[in-house]
Formats: C-alpha cells, structure tokens, sequence
C-alpha cells in the first residue's frame, strides 16, 4: 500500500511540473501546445541515453536533456511566432504526431516501440536514488523548483510581457516589444523545464518507450491544466492531483470488472472533463467565469 | 504501375478525407467550435453500421440510414446538451475543446466496451479487388468513395450556394453575437451545421467499415486529418478542405512509394507543418496570422 | 507655430500607399513638429487610420519615405519603431485585457523583451512610483487592481491614454481617443492631453467631433481620398467653404 | 392618448453585482424621435440591449404595442418591425458590405421581390455605401463600417429603430446628411426611433423629446427645444 | 499461506485473444498445482493487463512487484517482456516468458526465462522446407514494427542467404495499422515466391485478409503467432504455412497425458503450443517452490533462480526440459498448414 501512495506521488509530481510548465506557455503566453509531451520525451530520452552511455549523474543529465529540450522546442517557436490559437493547435497537434513517428523510428537513439530498458538509476552526489521515498523526495524537490522558477518569472516583467502579447499582440507590438523574442523564450523555457519531467520519468522507471509520449499524453495535460484553471498559479497541480488520483479510486472498486476498469476509468476522466468545462469553464481554481483567452 | 496504383489508393482514401474534413471544416468553419467529437461521429456511424449489417443482419439500406440518423443524432445533441452551456458563459475556445475531447474519450470508451477493443470489420464482396488491367487492383469500393465524395460536395456546395445559410454561417463564425442583431438565430444555425456536418462524416465512415475495418480508437486518426485538411485548406474554405483532404490521401499513399506506411501519418503532418509555417492561410483560406 | 527645421520630430514626403487598386495614400508630404498638436481630419474612408499605420510599421508604403527625427523609419518593423519614440493608441483601443489596470502601465515601461529589465530594483521602484502617478492623474488610482476588460467605456478610454503616457514617446498618435466620451469626460481628457504637450509630447490626433477638433488643434491637416487637401491654422482650415462642403457641414465655426 | 411602441415598467437589469438599471420605466411612443442622453456608463446602451433581447432582464416587464413581452428573442422582435444598429462595429469583418445586406435582407425577412428596390432606397439614404460596396467590412475604415451598419439596419423599413450613438466615427457632414433623411422616413412611414448620442448638438435637431439619464434612472424629460441652449444642458452633464 | 504469482497478458485491446490462450494455460496448471498439494498453501495468479504494449507492461509489472510484491511473473509479447526486464532483474523477480519469441528475449539476464523456443527456432526450421521443397526462394516479410517484427527481420536478413533464399524486400507496418492495400501494392509489385508475416493478433489477419482482396496469390508464411482460433476460422488464411513447437499431444509421458485429457474436457478443444508453455511455466515454478519449501527457504526470486540452476532438468508437459544456462530452452518444431479444417502438420524438425 505504501509502495503504491509513494508511486502515485512521484508520478503527480512528475506530471505536475509538466502541467505547470505547460501552462506557463498556455495560460500566460496564450500558446496552446498539443506537443508538450514531445519536449517531455525529448527530455526523457536524452537523460536516458546520457544516463546509458555517459553518467548518470542528475546535475548532468538533466541540465543536458533540458538544452536539448530547449534547443528542439525552437520548431514549435517557428510556427507559434507565425499563428495563434486553433491554427497553432494545428501546428502544435503537427509536431507532436511527427514527434511520436520519430521517437518510434529513431531506434538507435529510442529503441522505437520497445524503447529504451536499462536505465540506470539516478546518481545524486555519488549516491544512487532508487529507493522510493528518496525518489520521492528528489521528484518532490523538482516540483518545489520548478513552482518557485515559473512564479519569479511571472511576476516579473516577462510575465507581463506574455500576458501582454496573449491579450493583444498588435498592441504589445506597438509598445516595442519584440513579440518573437517573447514568444520563443517562452517556448523555450517551458520546453527545457519539460525535460525536467522527462529525465526524472526516466530515471524513475528506468524504461521510457514511445507510449508514454503520445497525443494522449499532451491532451491528458492539457486537460490537466484547464481543469485546474488556466492562468492559474496552483491550478495545473489541482488539476494534476485530480486527473492521477481518479483512475486509481476506480482500481479500488472490486465489484468493476478487472478488464473493464480502464475503460471505466477513461470514461470517468472524460465525463470529468465534459461536466467541469459545463459548469466550471474556468477551471476548478479560476474564478468562476472563464479566465483567459479571446 | 507501382506508382498508378498508389495513386488510385490515394485517391480513394482521399475521398474519403475530404468528406470527413469538409464536415469537420464545415462545422469549426461556422461554429468555431473545435469539434474533435466529429472523430466519434464517425466512430458511432461506422459501429451503428457494422452491427446493424454484420451482427443483426438488417438490410443495407436500413442499415445506412439507421446510422445516419445515430451520426446526426450525435452531432445535434452534443451541439445543445454540451457546447451550447459552455458557449452561454462564453466559454473560451479551448474550453469547448476539453469537453469535446472529453465526449470523444468517453465514445471510444463506452464502444470499446460495448463492442470490443478490437478491430472488427464488415465483410462485403464490395472489398474484393478487380483487376482493371494487368497489375491494377481497383475494389468497388473506391468507386463508390469517389462518387460518394462527388456527390455530396457537389450537393453541399449547391445548398450553401443556393440558399442564404452559406452566407449566415460565414456570419456566425464571425461573430454570433451580432447574427442575434441581425434577426438571426445562432443556436438555429448551429443546429443546422452539425447536422450537416455530421451527415457529411457518415458515408466515409460507413466505406471504411468496409474497406479497412474500424477499431474504436479510429476517432483519433479520423480527427487528425479532418484538422490538417481543414488548415491546409483553410479554415472557411470547404473547397480547400476538400482539395487538402484528396492531397492528404494521396500523399500519404504516394509516400509508400519509398517509405514505410508507419511514415504515411508523419507525411500528413509535415505538409501540415509546412503549409502553417510558410502558407498559414491554407489553400484558400484568408491570411490569418497574428 | 515655428517654422525652423530642427523642431520637426516626424516627416513624411511623398507618401504612396494601395491596397490593390485602390489609392488610399496619395503623395501625402507633412511635417510634424515638436509641441504641436496636429488634428488629421477628413471624411470617413480618407485614409487617416492607414496613415498612422503607415508610420508604425503596421502597414508598409508602396512608395514614399518617412523620417524620425532625420532618419528614417521606413521598413522597421512595428516594435522598433515604437522604440524610436512614437507611441499609438487604436481606435478600438486593444488594451491587456485580462491584466490590471497597473499592469497595463507597468509592462508599456519596462523597455526590455528579455528576462531581466535595466535599473535592477531601484528602476522597478521608480516604474511603479510613476505608474501610481499616472494613474492618479487619469482617475484610475482606485481601479489599479481592476482588470481591462472589467472597466466602464469612459475608464477604458482614459487608460488606453494612461498607457500612452506610461511610455517615454515623444510621438504620440491617437486614433479617435475621445469618441464617444461625454462632455464632463472629454474635457477631462482634454486638460489632461494639453499638459503632456506643455511638457513635451509631440500629438497628432484623429477626431472627427468638432468640438474637440476646435477645443485642442493647434494644426489641423485635412484629407480626402488619400489626399492632403489642407494643412495649417485651425481657423483657416475650418472656414474654407469648399471643405465644409465635403466634411464639416453647416456648423462650421 | 397617443400610443406607445415601446414600454417599460420597473426593469431590472445587470451583469452580475449591482443592477445597472434599476427599475427603469420608460416609454417610446409611435411616431416620434426619441432621443436618450447621459454619461458614459449611465446604462444607455444596456437599455437598448435589454429591449432587443440581447442582454436578459432581471426584473420588470417590458411592453410591446402595450403587450407584455415573456421572452424578449431578437429574432422575434425583428419580425414584429424593430431594428438596432448596435454599438460599435455593427458588421462582419469577413463579409462584403453587399453580402452583408443580402443577409440582411433575408434576416428581416423582407419578401424576395422587395429585396431590390428595399437596396436602392438604403443606398439612395446612404449614398457613401456606394464605394466601397464590393469591398470585405473587414477592410474598411471605422467610419465606412458604421454606415454599412446603419445601412443593414434599414433595411427592413423598421417601424421601430434603435440606434446606439451612430454617430462614432462618422464624419460631422455625414451624420448630419444622414439624419435628415431618416427624419423623413419616420415621418413618411410613422415609424418610432429611439436614437442614443453624445452628440446631443445634432441629435435634438430631429428629436421630438429627450430622455436624459444618470445612473441608470431617468433625471430629466424635456422637449428639445427646453435643452437647446447649451447652458441647460451644461447643468445636466 | 497463499502463495501468489503474477501474470502479464494482454487481457484487452486488440491481443486479449492470446490472453485468454495463455491463461487458460497456466490456470490450468495451478488447479493441477493445488489439487496435487505440490506447495504448501494454494497458488494464485494475479493478472495485470498489458495490452501487449511495453509502457502498459511495465506499470502492472511496478505493481505486482512492489505493491503485491510477487516473486514470479509469467510475461508474454517480446516488447513487454524486454521493458519489464529491467525492473525484474533490479527486484529480483523471476519473469519467464511462454510467448514472445524475439531472439533478443535470450540475453536479458539470469532472471529472465524463456520457456518458448525463439524465433531463431521458428525461422530455421521453416526455411528449408520452403526453399528446397516448394521451391519458393524469394521472399518478402511484412513485419511489425515491434520488438518482435524487428528480431525476426533479423533473423530473416542472416538466415535467409545461407539457406539459399533471396530477401528482396523487407516492409515494415506500424503496431496500430489496420489499412494495408498500400503495402499489398507494394508486394505485388515487388512480385516474390513467399510472403513472411510477422505480427500478430487482428493485425495479422487484416494483413492476410487485404493481401488476398487486393489481389496477391503468394504462399503466406509466418510463426506460433498463427495458432489461434481467428486464423483457422479466416478463409482468406486458407493455406499459409506457420511454425511452432512440436509437441506430442498423444504421448503417454504422465505430465502430458493429464495436461492434456484435462484441457480436452475442461474446453472441449486440442491445446496449443502456447497453452502448454504458460501449463509449463506454472508447473515450473510449482517445482521449483516445493524444491525450496522442502528446504525450508522462502519463496523468493533469488532463491528460485539457484533452484533452477540446481535441478536443472525438469518433467514438464512434452517431455523432459533443460533449460540452458541463459535461461532459455530448445525444442523440435514443426510446420503447419492452415487448410480450412482442424490445420495439419506438413513437416517435422528436430533440433
Ligand atoms: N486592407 C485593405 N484593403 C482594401 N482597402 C482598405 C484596406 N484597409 C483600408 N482600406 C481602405 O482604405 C481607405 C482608408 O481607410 P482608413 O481606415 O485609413 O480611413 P479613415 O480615414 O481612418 O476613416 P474613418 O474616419 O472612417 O476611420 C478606406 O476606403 C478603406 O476602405
Ligand atoms: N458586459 C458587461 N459586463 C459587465 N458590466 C458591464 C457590461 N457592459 C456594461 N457594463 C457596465 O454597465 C454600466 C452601463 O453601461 P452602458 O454600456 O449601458 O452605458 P452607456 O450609458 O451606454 O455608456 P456609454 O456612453 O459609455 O456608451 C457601466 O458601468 C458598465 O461598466
Ligand atoms: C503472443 C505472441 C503473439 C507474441 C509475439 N510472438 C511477440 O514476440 O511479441
Ligand atoms: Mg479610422
Ligand atoms: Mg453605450
């Protein structure tokens, strides 16, 4: 029982900092990325490889996965700096299907469908983090960074500057800001703060394959965040706790039909999603009325 | 002949795109609703379809209609019952998104366990290729996708053009407040647009049945290329999503030439990617960026 | 007003712009000056939006040159050119929506795109000090927390002018600013434009309600058609019969 | 006892928190000029609204031809011959101006043969129309967008318009050369108009009595000529 | 006490029909286990649904590991069962695979079993029959892109040459694909003797479906995959050749003999290969646990991996067993037709 509460938390807060990072772009800068797992992959698989053949040394490989990160996530700045809202979907939706054929074809670097097994455990001044509680800590201890990094950024003159550009980028323009410059940094930071997420999922299963980043994993976090409210500082965490604990009350339903629960579970989240949007359009943590966005 | 038949799959499967897309284009076109549920009015037709015809053994015809009526009874319902209170507290863009992604999670769900996870198929002697010349394979079935295709654009284009709802639902995606000013329904509108569009999804849904089966996660490859025909052709633009999606099927068909089918959905995507970097207007469409 | 070269902030000559055939800037040549208030006046469809267009960079001319201050600006993109010193407001005003009023101002004064502004936190005091100023000045002290998109019609107005005055410009352009504002409020607003002239801000102004024209223009430039049909003293310009036969009408002062 | 068109009794209407109007009572007789005036944000244009049915009412009843209204449908009232040029930009940016009028046309239901003759009276009021009538609304400049607003809304030949201060954005000629003519109009058809403006100047020149409100409730009723002079109305501002 | 081991089948999705295959197998053996009181306790399976998918694998695997902390686990499907190695050898758990057949399944260390023959197995024995008796040299596979689809490539591009045949062309399908008349094209175009199919589940059958609708007459050839009940019920399938183990369903060896008479009456059909191997990998660990409780050491992961190195040689059903020192086992193979009736067996190999 133990060990199962410690897997659910390391796994929230895996996926908290990735809906976190995500609606840094999408809540503040108005960027809907369906891609965020691509860039979570990316992480994931870099920290992975440098993990296999360099060292597995955290202040390493996570550093490298989120310049790798940071450096890829330039393709999603390219058409995020040449169209907005649903055509950047588009756009965005674009990237995470190429994504996914390359993480399922690449198999020198992903080992494609079969992925990547053997990752050794992470390696935190010379001693490994494989014990779960440990484990947690270290998750937890990234979640803590990551909250505390976005918010300084936000309330800082960046923020403004992307809220800027998400209410009305002609105006922030004739302002004199370099909308490009905004934007991709935006982008950029979101993606490499990602790669967080994606190296301590590596690190924590110590197998990371294609499934794990597929659209479903970007609708998931996208649900995520506007669930919780988008815009929203805790918003994306509520919506993270709420979207990872609800499968698991349905494991502990004996009466459901053992092959039946997934789809249950699935059907769950999706009647969730549908109700909140009706009643809650601005996210369990917004204010009631919608938040954000055109 | 590698490459003349490539391109009879392509277009075929092309058809079959652009009816999807145009319903789907037909509809965030007007609405700007992001309707990613249209992939689970295919889903619902095709399955409605396969287990009146294969399991319960009804007449085709029967068969067909009882679908179409289940895709435009989906479309319609989910248009009062789930985005039109969301739209009442002028729920943003993407809030009508997540609910609609949540009515496609839920549909793939309650199918898969209704009918199975698996992958199912409607046999018909429509499937079984003829060889037209030496070494060129055409089914039936892919003459009845293009007819269909022609027929039902042709019909679309005549109904927009002929009566003044084109006009009225070019309005309504503007601005559907004002179309209220104007003496206009918008909810009626709306009504009228996801019946067609829904209708619009059927016939494809009901050939792939046919031709390659269905499983009930075929709303998420469905929904990917009515959106990339629908931006390459530009949004607004039926003509445009019709055209994109005959280019999708064809391309991704052409691309079996020298890659490897797990490519084919890559390749859609990548002209999609092209056209939103250096044509972000589509096909037709207005210029649109910021 | 003064005719000496050196005080001509802003020059346009020649200027050409066409939508497809249409001519909507026709070898338009002004010149505006330090201090002055100029008046773009002309019937609808003259082609006074798309001038200030034109010289932000939101639109490009087809021919023509613009100079800031002797160079010029032609081909810059918008975001250069309000770094330049010339700051706009849009006739449908396109304020931060969803950022307070406070925030509206603060992020127009922070110059930097980049992560970090200049001045560290003395200049941050400094921003938010003068952002209170001004915002005591155009009434909006009380709705500093209060979102854009939350404010009444006239306090959307005054801030839209408050986030002009928040930039360091010595240009202002402002489309329409006062339409649709009361008498009380319009007034106000007047009092408040006159003072940041007196201390320096270079304003051209589109308007098309006489009351203000007359109550502000120091120099009124008329256009028609893309054309400048007339430019200088309020009086001269509004007396000419064959322009009150096109624009103003029968009150014409 | 002359007829009302329009009427009002104890409406309450808001948008969330305190009403902005609170039980407004008014009314607008048939065949005459109505002209409402007051300050930014005293609730004119929620007036409007409330009585077109696009904003709900909270409260009160409202009466049309002294029938009370239960549900206040825009589609319902452009039928029974009311119209409203709204506030703003009342067009589509995607439209052209002659597909905007076909649209209108059809919306105010106005029998097809018509349609043709109902066109070129609007142009001849709004002779302005004629260039840029091919053009998207979206390109047009703020002023040309107004007129073809006003435009759509006469299309119908309303027996009731409301007009939310068209005069925004038009040039002073225009909006005097305008109003004459809709005058006329009200005059030859006996058609009810209650105009909003901040151009109080024009707008009494064809008023037959104004409304002046401040806060949501009426302060001041008045015949035109009692407010001609600046300085009564200086008192009111 | 009870003693619980763990299963990972694809109990949904397009592959659950080899999860009902597999358990019935091994149910089978536990009822065997507890009637014959071989372990102290009862045994139990606990399954996890794998959907035949790596990632799925690898989270029932985390929970039968550390939430039900099991010390054996029956795997199956190459991908799942690579993905799940890492975490059974860093637990100590034993996974024993009775399904997968990718030749890499052999080095993925001491406490991973395999009790099925791999696909290096299925492919030798299968190309001299159709090269030097039918004559059928030039072959095309259409392989899953899996682990499984990738190892009998492999296997395919060494052995082919060496046995006398041609590869002309290898295509690979993506796991998820169900359209195929793109790649029917191909093959007709690329015109060989002999197409190799190697995937699985309702893949395979759409893939053997479409090929013959769009107008290919080649011999179809593929391995144990084909054995399940949608395969011989397919017209379309009507002739393909596959491979699997050759076992002797009429021996009279006792353990073979129960198996099967027990089956026959429990589901009124012969067993397969993969129900004997899942029966197998049951009993395996049934011996090995009344070995270790004999001794009166736990039940752990550890010590049944010195059991087996111990013993070494073990009475399962078709006959005796050794397991290699990898952990892997041989066995005769067999190929079979697919012929619209109950299927025939058209040669036999030993090893
Ligand atoms: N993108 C465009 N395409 C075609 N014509 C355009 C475009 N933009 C503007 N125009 C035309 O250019 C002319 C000038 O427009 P502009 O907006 O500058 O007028 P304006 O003087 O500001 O008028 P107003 O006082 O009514 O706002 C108008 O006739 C308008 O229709
Ligand atoms: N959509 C809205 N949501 C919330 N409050 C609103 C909304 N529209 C108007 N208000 C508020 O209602 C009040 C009345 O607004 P209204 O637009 O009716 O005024 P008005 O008399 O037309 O003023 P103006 O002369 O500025 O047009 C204002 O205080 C305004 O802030
Ligand atoms: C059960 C089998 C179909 C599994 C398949 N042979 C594999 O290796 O993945
Ligand atoms: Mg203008
Ligand atoms: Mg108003």
């Amino acid at each position: 029982m133990l060990a199962y509460l410690l897997n659910l938390a390391t796994l929230i807060c895996i996926n908290a900092v990735l809906a976190i990072t995500l609606n840094f772009i999408m809540g503040y800068a108005g960027i809907f990325s369906m891609a965020h797992a691509v860039f979570f992959g990316v992480g994931a698989y870099t920290a992975a490889y440098f993990a296999l053949n360099v060292s597995a040394s955290l202040f390493l490989a996570i550093p490298v996965a989120m310049v790798v990160a940071a450096a890829l996530s330039l393709v999603l700045a390219l058409p995020a700096l040449r169209v907005r809202g649903e055509y950047f979907v588009a756009a965005s939706l674009g990237l995470q299907v190429l994504g996914v054929t390359i993480f399922a074809e690449w198999k020198s670097f992903t080992g494609g469908l079969g992925g990547v097994i053997g990752i050794p455990p992470a390696d935190l001044f010379g001693h490994a983090v494989s014990d779960p509680v440990a484990f947690l800590m270290l998750a937890a201890g990234c979640l803590v960074l990551v909250i505390l990094i976005t918010n300084a950024l936000l309330r800082s003159s960046f923020g403004r500057n992307l809220k800027a550009i998400r209410d009305s980028e002609s105006a922030a323009h004739a302002f004199g800001k370099n909308v490009a410059v905004i934007k991709t940094l935006s982008v950029v930071i979101s993606s490499a703060l990602a790669a967080v997420a994606g190296a301590l999922y590596a690190f924590y299963l110590g197998f990371i394959n294609v499934e794990s980043f597929m659209l479903d994993t970007s609708v998931l976090l996208m649900a995520m965040v506007i669930i919780g409210g988008t815009g929203t500082l805790m918003g994306p965490v509520v919506g993270t706790v709420l979207l990872m604990l609800l499968p698991s009350l349905f494991s502990y339903m004996w009466f459901l039909p053992q092959t039946e629960i997934g789809a249950i579970q699935q059907i769950a989240y999706g009647t969730a999603m549908v109700l909140l949007m009706i009643f809650r359009p601005g996210g369990l943590v917004g204010s009631g009325k919608n938040g954000v966005v055109k | 002949m590698l490459l003349l038949q490539l391109l009879i799959n392509g277009v075929q499967v092309g058809a079959l795109y652009a009816l999807i897309a145009v319903g789907f284009s037909l509809i965030f076109g007007s609405t700007k609703v992001f309707h990613f549920a249209h992939g689970s009015t295919f889903t619902i037709a095709a399955y409605a379809f396969y287990y009146l015809y294969s399991v319960a053994q009804v007449h085709w015809l029967l068969a067909v209609l009882a679908a179409t009526l289940a895709a435009v009874l989906f479309g319609v319902l989910l248009d009062r019952l789930v985005y039109a209170p969301i739209q009442r507290h002028e729920g943003s863009f993407f809030t009508v998104f997540v609910a609609s992604l949540g009515v496609g999670i839920i549909v793939q769900n309650l199918v898969g366990m209704i009918f199975g996870r698996g992958f199912v198929s409607v046999s018909t002697p429509l499937s079984r290729s003829i060889e037209l010349f030496p070494g060129l394979y055409v089914s039936p079935l892919s003459g009845i996708a293009i007819l269909c295709a022609v027929v039902f654009f042709g019909a679309l284009q005549l109904f927009l053009m002929r009566t003044h709802v084109g006009m009225g639902l070019r309005a309504l995606s503007e601005n559907p407040e004002l179309i209220r000013v104007y003496g206009l329904s918008p909810r009626r509108l709306s009504t009228i647009v996801f019946a067609l569009g829904s209708l619009l999804a059927v016939p494809a849904a009901i050939l792939s049945a046919a031709s390659s089966g269905l499983n009930p996660a075929v709303a998420h490859h469905v929904m990917l290329i009515s959106l990339a025909a629908t931006i390459v052709g530009g949004v607004g633009s039926l003509r445009g999503a019709a055209c994109a999606g005959l280019l999708l099927g064809m391309s991704e068909n052409l691309a079996l030439m020298y890659l490897g089918p797990q490519w084919s959905e890559a390749v859609t995507f990548i002209v999609l990617f092209l056209f939103i970097v250096l044509r972000p207007s589509g096909f037709f469409g207005r210029a649109i960026s910021t | 007003m003064n005719a000496d070269d050196a005080l001509v902030l802003l020059r346009i000559s020649n200027l050409n712009k066409n939508f497809g055939g249409l001519q909507v800037t026709n070898n338009v040549s002004l010149d505006m000056r330090a201090g002055v208030i100029t008046t773009l006046v002309g019937p609808n469809g003259a082609g006074k939006t798309t001038l200030f267009n034109l010289i932000t960079g939101h639109l490009t001319p087809s021919s023509g040159d613009i100079l800031w201050q002797g160079e010029s600006i032609v081909g810059k993109s918008h975001w250069q050119i309000a770094r330049c010193g010339i700051a706009r407001s849009f006739q449908d005003l396109r304020l931060f929506n969803h950022m307070t009023v406070e925030e509206n101002i603060l992020t127009v004064m922070e110059p930097a795109s980049w992560i970090w502004q200049p001045g560290g936190r003395a200049g941050r005091r400094a921003r938010e000090e003068r952002a209170m100023d001004i915002l005591a000045r155009t009434h909006l002290l009380d709705k500093a927390k209060t979102r854009a998109i939350d404010l009444a019609y006239a306090e959307r107005k005054f801030l839209s002018l408050a986030r002009i005055m928040a930039t360091d410009a010595k240009m202002w352009l402002l489309d329409e600013p006062a339409s649709g504002l009361d008498r009380g409020s319009y007034e106000l607003f007047l009092d408040l434009l006159r003072t940041e002239v007196r201390h320096g801000v270079t304003v051209c102004i589109i308007e098309h309600n006489l009351d203000i024209v007359i109550g502000i223009s120091d120099r009124i430039a008329f256009l028609d058609q893309g054309r400048l049909l007339a430019d200088g003293d309020p009086n001269t310009v509004l007396n000419d019969p064959h322009l009150a036969a096109i624009y103003f009408g029968e009150q014409a002062a | 006892m002359t007829t009302t068109v329009l009427r009002t009794e104890g409406l309450v209407v808001g948008y969330g928190g305190r009403p902005v109007l609170d039980h407004f009572s008014f009314d607008l007789r048939a065949n005459e000029v109505l002209c409402l005036i007051g300050h930014n944000g005293a609730g004119k244009s929620t007036l409007l609204k409330c009585l077109f049915g696009l904003v709900p009412r909270q409260g009160g009843q409202v009466y049309l031809d002294e029938k009370p209204l239960n549900h206040i449908e825009p589609r319902r009232l452009t039928a029974a011959g009311l119209s409203l040029v709204p506030e703003g930009r009342g067009v589509f940016p995607g439209l052209t101006v002659a597909e905007t009028m076909k649209m209108g046309l059809w919306a105010a239901g106005v029998p097809k043969d018509l349609r043709e003759e109902r066109l070129d009276w609007v142009m001849s009021v709004l002779p302005a129309l004629h260039a840029f009538y091919q053009q998207r609304a979206g390109t047009l400049s703020g002023g040309q967008q107004q007129i073809a607003s006003i435009g759509r809304a006469l299309l119908s030949r309303p027996r009731c318009l409301l007009m939310d201060e068209p005069s925004i954005g038009l040039a002073p000629k225009l909006f005097q050369d305008l109003l004459q003519p809709i005058r006329q109009l009200q005059r030859d058809t006996g058609m009810s108009i209650l105009l909003v403006e901040q151009n109080v100047k024009e707008a009494l020149k064809i008023s037959d009595r104004v409304v002046v409100m401040k806060s949501g409730a009426i302060i001041r009723e008045a015949l035109p000529e009692e407010l001609a002079d600046n300085a009564k109305l200086m008192e009111l501002y | 006490a009870d003693v619980t081991i763990g299963a990972l089948f694809p109990l949904s999705g397009p592959n659950a029909t080899y999860g009902d295959i597999f358990g019935s197998g091994a149910n089978l053996a536990a009822e065997h286990i507890n009637a014959d009181k071989l372990i102290d306790g009862t045994l139990k399976i606990q399954y996890e649904d794998s959907q035949a998918l790596p990632q799925q694998g690898v989270i029932g695997m985390n929970k039968l590991v550390n939430v039900s902390k099991v010390p054996y686990v029956l795997s199956a499907f190459t991908g799942v069962s690579k993905a799940i190695s890492t975490t059974a050898s860093r637990s100590k758990t034993v996974a024993i695979n009775g399904g997968g057949v990718g030749p890499d399944l052999a080095d993925l260390g001491p406490y991973f079993w395999n009790i099925i023959p791999l696909a290096n197995f299925e492919v030798k024995a299968v190309l001299p029959y159709l090269i030097k008796e039918r004559n059928l040299k030039r072959f095309v596979l259409v392989y899953v892109d899996d682990p499984l689809g990738e190892g009998i490539r492999k296997e395919l591009t060494e052995s082919l040459p060496q046995a006398g045949g041609e590869l002309i062309e290898a295509l690979s399908v993506p796991a998820t694909a169900q359209q195929f008349s793109g790649i029917a094209a191909r093959v007709r175009a690329a015109n060989p003797d002999v197409i190799y199919i190697a995937s699985y589940g309702s893949q395979q059958a759409q893939i053997v479906k479409q090929f013959r609708d769009n107008g290919i007459k080649q011999q179809f050839v593929s391995y144990t995959a084909f054995s399940i009940p949608e395969m011989s019920a397919l017209p379309e399938a009507k002739g393909s050749l596959y491979t699997t183990q050759n076992v002797d369903w009429n021996s009279t060896d006792p353990v073979t003999k129960r198996f099967v008479d027990d089956f026959k009456k429990k589901h009124d059909k012969m067993p397969t290969a993969y129900i004997a191997n899942y029966y197998n990998a049951v009993r395996l660990f049934g011996l090995l646990a009344h070995e270790l409780q004999k001794k009166g050491k736990p039940i752990t992961g550890e010590n049944l991996l010195a059991q087996r190195i111990e013993t070494k040689t073990f009475d399962l059903v078709g006959g005796k067993v050794t397991f290699a020192d990898n952990g892997t086992v041989v066995s005769p193979m067999q190929v079979n037709e697919i012929d619209g009736a109950g299927g025939k067996v058209v040669s036999v190999v030993a090893e």
